[in-house]
């Protein structure tokens, strides 16, 4: 078959939502787009480990240390599940890997921030994971099959953990005063860099057209932006807490939330490399890698022994 | 007597659990792979869990006796250093993968045989945490077991960080069948364990995964001296740095809910 | 609002010298030669010295405000991360001794110029610590710059550390020179510093150093982006810790005098 | 002259309480013997600063932090003159320092105990200095010069410290009850490692008699003990606390206190490495050491191409 006949299957099966799996032909763009943004989202999961990791062994009470451990784990699975579906598109784990820690690969700005209380780990849940899921729910229908999939699987978990972050902000918030300052606080530090997490408005994002296309994004970077303000603003009243952003408006014409400009020069600094924490969080990363060098090894070593001890065995037993 | 006993043998083993599921969940987003980070976080997770049923049981005894309102964070969180109980080998630090490998593998061999026996307890809520736990400590010993081998017959870095992990480890060994006095107090009372009949089938445990590691068995380390102390409240160095990080929250907000 | 600034501005001094010290003092028992052990030992103790001239100050200038009990220690172990205003270098780890040194070296190069200015300042006392103090920097100066000097001219290992802790350290000295509310307000009020001042002197000694160091100059790095924040009590990661240790038994035991 | 006569002025130096110098003759024996006992001295100092350097971090205030920080330093000042005073009888400070991190040359066992709380910064300043303390004043008065000199400069910072450490105790028995207890639990802890810091029994004391004659030692090891105990079991009541020895009582006819066996099992344990800490202990020392090497070499190439460059700049200048 042609390019052009080959092209011609795959756009139908994207036009009739059938989705694209592993096997079928695809257009390199495509396939190059995926493994950047599954890659890109298998690295946030990694590295977005390290701000809560953070808290892990200051928790205040068994109980949220019990629940912050698990959640964390939750992302070093999800990392696992995206890094699968990187691999149906013939990039190994290992690659990508290699990828994040040379710079080439990127991953969302906003574990960039450091978290500095407690209540900071309460507004990661609600708001970052909060504005995951909204761009992940949407991926749910993303038109590459083993993307789609793994989107299932972590948005069910996902959702769990928003509920877990804002359920710390309300224990904050029924506290003492000091208990009510740090959760305050923390919304004022998370609220702008999570709406960083939805990328540039549609005019200036430069991927975006022909994902839409390729419907692999179903929504756009500013509709899924006020999706999460619409929810938020609400959800922040229950927590009688505010939101830092004088201009934030219920709008009964559009019957959405209007908001202020976003600081776009911090958005694009911290994705150049320059955000509070970019140069630890990979230094985490990298370390963690080095250090395991020699575990990963020995664990490769000592599997290629015992085959060949098992191949020996059957043979032994065959003659 | 039965009260304070049956209280300090329950905060005995909730602190073991406690230090140790606080000394693994430092590896949470720095483990070698991706799939052991995972693997040490559930071992962690599982070791908070008996530590929350224990120190909730001592909060219960505790309660009853004095008439105060012990919980599971209190005791956790508001105890210094000398009032902890745990044995000297779960505070000793991560060092590298064959170092926490090594400690976790001496640990759940030794709570796999206790957690047998104390299923028998006369104490119900013992024995049915007990039992309860023994199926994610028979996992436990597993994991750590494939684990010791892996190190032990891979490269031979592998297995000099191992020799390396032994040396530094062996001598809290001891510590883990040498009873402190509410130990034997419970075993009179009759819901304790014999810890000294214990030992045996653990060196037997090691043994046989030290032969298949191809490491020494452990009647080759037979002169080693054996630390004791943890257990009545006398610890090493390392434990107030990890009380001043766990506890922090606790001690700085005092009567705050989180 | 002067009482507010004046409290916040001292503070600030005040956090800058108590952390580093904490951190210097790290190395008390652990230093490259037992000569530098006794010197970076020497150099926390200065600086605990004038934290604690300034917190007994902020202390003063709160109760007289506020008519309640600040002391010199409520205030360097009651205040959590967010409250603590000390800027990011010195919250910094100290790594290797090259990155220890070289934070030494800016930091006390900037104390330098600040405190040289602080001795007109209308505060008096201010101008009394900056005084007393100066001389202790002055000779944090000489040491540390002698320090980079060696280390950068010495062998090749010593100059590529060196390299490796300006990459780590480079992106925090813009804080010292960016003013803070308080430190704009102390200006209008009379008794601060006029910061951005003082950058062109620290610059001019920093290229010196560097010169001899074999290093290249202050304009190579021009664009590195600066980080901010510490000042505002917006901090890195590693501030959280280190009060997790200084303040432990303050907070364990509320209220006991040492 | 004969090495017979040579004896002879050095035993009369002795004799007439002449000090022995660095450049007089000596018998190699009271050489040997110096060189072990001052640089175990040494190591002491250094080895020293780590139990005590444990606390620094967390001294529960500020005037006590700076103080306990000045003490470490005193410390690794004391070793600087006693490695100097092994130096004047030809055994470099590398070379010392060497055998300590081999195991071949000793430290005191005491510093082989892990402090766990802050009532052992006092109980280790009142009773381990306060120990050193009596060894170091009838050392002042020693017969080889350098160590007698060094001892008086460290006689005078010791006693300083030892008054800082009852110091201590003193604001923790009048402290809160867990102020009080954790007072208590110190000493009953130090106590008994404290009167072992004399060493054996006169009766099995090896080096005890030699030393003595040449007049290194001037008092014996139980001498020394008692004294202590003599004073400490006065000292304690100014504490309102105890001692943990039932048979520790007055003793009208010798004037001295009475006091119980000490467990001699557990001091040639510590000696021969099975301390809590001796492992951790010198591990510390080595790794310092070793990470502190290409600073070291660092200084000394520097200080070589200094020198160089200075050479060139005269030669220049002569000609």
């Amino acid at each position: 078959m042609s390019v052009q006949e080959l092209e011609k299957i795959f756009l139908d099966k994207i036009e009739q939502e059938i989705k694209i799996e592993p096997k079928d032909w695809m257009p390199d763009a495509y396939r190059k787009t995926l493994v950047r943004q599954i890659s890109q989202h298998a690295h946030s999961e990694i590295v977005g480990m390290l701000p809560e990791g953070n808290w892990i062994s200051r928790a205040p009470s068994l109980k949220r240390k019990a629940i912050l451990l698990a959640k964390v784990q939750d992302e070093a699975g999800h990392g696992l599940y995206l890094y699968s579906a990187t691999e149906t598109l013939g990039t190994t784990r290992e690659q990508t890997i290699v990828d994040l820690h040379s710079g080439k690969a990127k991953y969302s700005s906003i574990f960039n921030y450091p978290t500095l209380t407690w209540a900071d780990i309460g507004a990661i849940g609600w708001l970052v994971d909060g504005a995951a899921i909204l761009n992940q729910v949407m991926l749910c229908r993303t038109s590459y099959g083993p993307y789609a999939r793994a989107m299932v699987r972590i948005c069910k978990e996902e959702s769990f953990h928003q509920r877990q972050g804002f359920d710390i902000l309300m224990a904050l918030s029924k506290g003492t005063p000091e208990q009510r300052d740090m959760c305050q606080d923390a919304i004022n530090r998370w609220w702008w860099p999570s709406l960083m997490m939805f990328g540039p408005h549609d005019s200036e994002s430069t991927n975006s057209e022909q994902s839409t296309k390729w419907k692999i994004k179903r929504m756009s970077n500013d509709e899924l932006r006020q999706k999460f303000v619409d929810m938020i603003a609400e959800q922040v009243k229950v927590l009688n807490m505010t939101l830092p952003d004088p201009n934030l408006k219920w709008n009964e014409q559009t019957s959405h939330y209007d908001f202020g400009e976003i600081n776009w020069a911090e958005f694009w600094n911290v994705v150049k490399g320059n955000g509070p924490c970019n140069k630890q969080r990979l230094d985490a990363r990298r370390k963690a890698w080095d250090e395991g060098a020699w575990v990963r090894e020995a664990a490769s070593v000592y599997a290629a022994k015992r085959k060949a001890r098992e191949e020996k065995k059957e043979e032994k037993q065959i003659a | 007597m039965t009260k304070d006993t049956l209280y300090n043998y329950t905060l005995h083993l909730a602190d073991n659990a406690l230090i140790l599921a606080q000394r693994n969940s430092e590896w949470c987003g720095h483990g070698p792979v991706l799939e052991q980070d995972i693997a040490i976080t559930n071992i962690s997770l599982d070791l908070i869990g008996q530590a929350r049923s224990l120190y909730q049981y001592a909060a219960e005894v505790f309660n009853k006796k004095e008439g105060r309102e012990a919980t599971e964070d209190s005791l956790a969180y508001l105890r210094d250093v000398r009032e902890f109980k745990n044995c000297l080998l779960v505070e000793q630090p991560n060092g590298d993968w064959a170092q926490t490998i090594l400690r976790q593998f001496f640990f759940s061999t030794y709570q796999y045989g206790l957690y047998q026996q104390l299923q028998q307890s006369t104490d119900a809520t013992l024995a049915a945490i007990a039992e309860k736990s023994l199926k994610e400590v028979t996992y436990h010993v597993r994991w750590s077991s494939e684990w010791v081998i892996r190190l032990g017959d891979g490269t031979a870095e592998s297995h000099d960080r191992l020799e390396n992990a032994l040396d530094e480890l062996w001598m809290f060994t001891g510590e883990l069948f040498t009873p402190a006095g509410y130990e034997l107090d419970a075993l009179k009372a009759g819901f304790g364990v014999e810890l000294t009949a214990l030992k045996a089938a653990w060196e037997q445990k090691v043994n046989e995964i030290f032969a298949e590691a191809t490491l020494p068995d452990a009647a080759s380390r037979a002169g080693v001296w054996m630390q004791t102390g943890g257990k009545e409240g006398v610890h090493s160095e390392q434990l107030g740095f990890i009380l001043a990080e766990l506890q922090y929250m606790q001690r700085a907000y005092p009567g705050a809910e989180w």
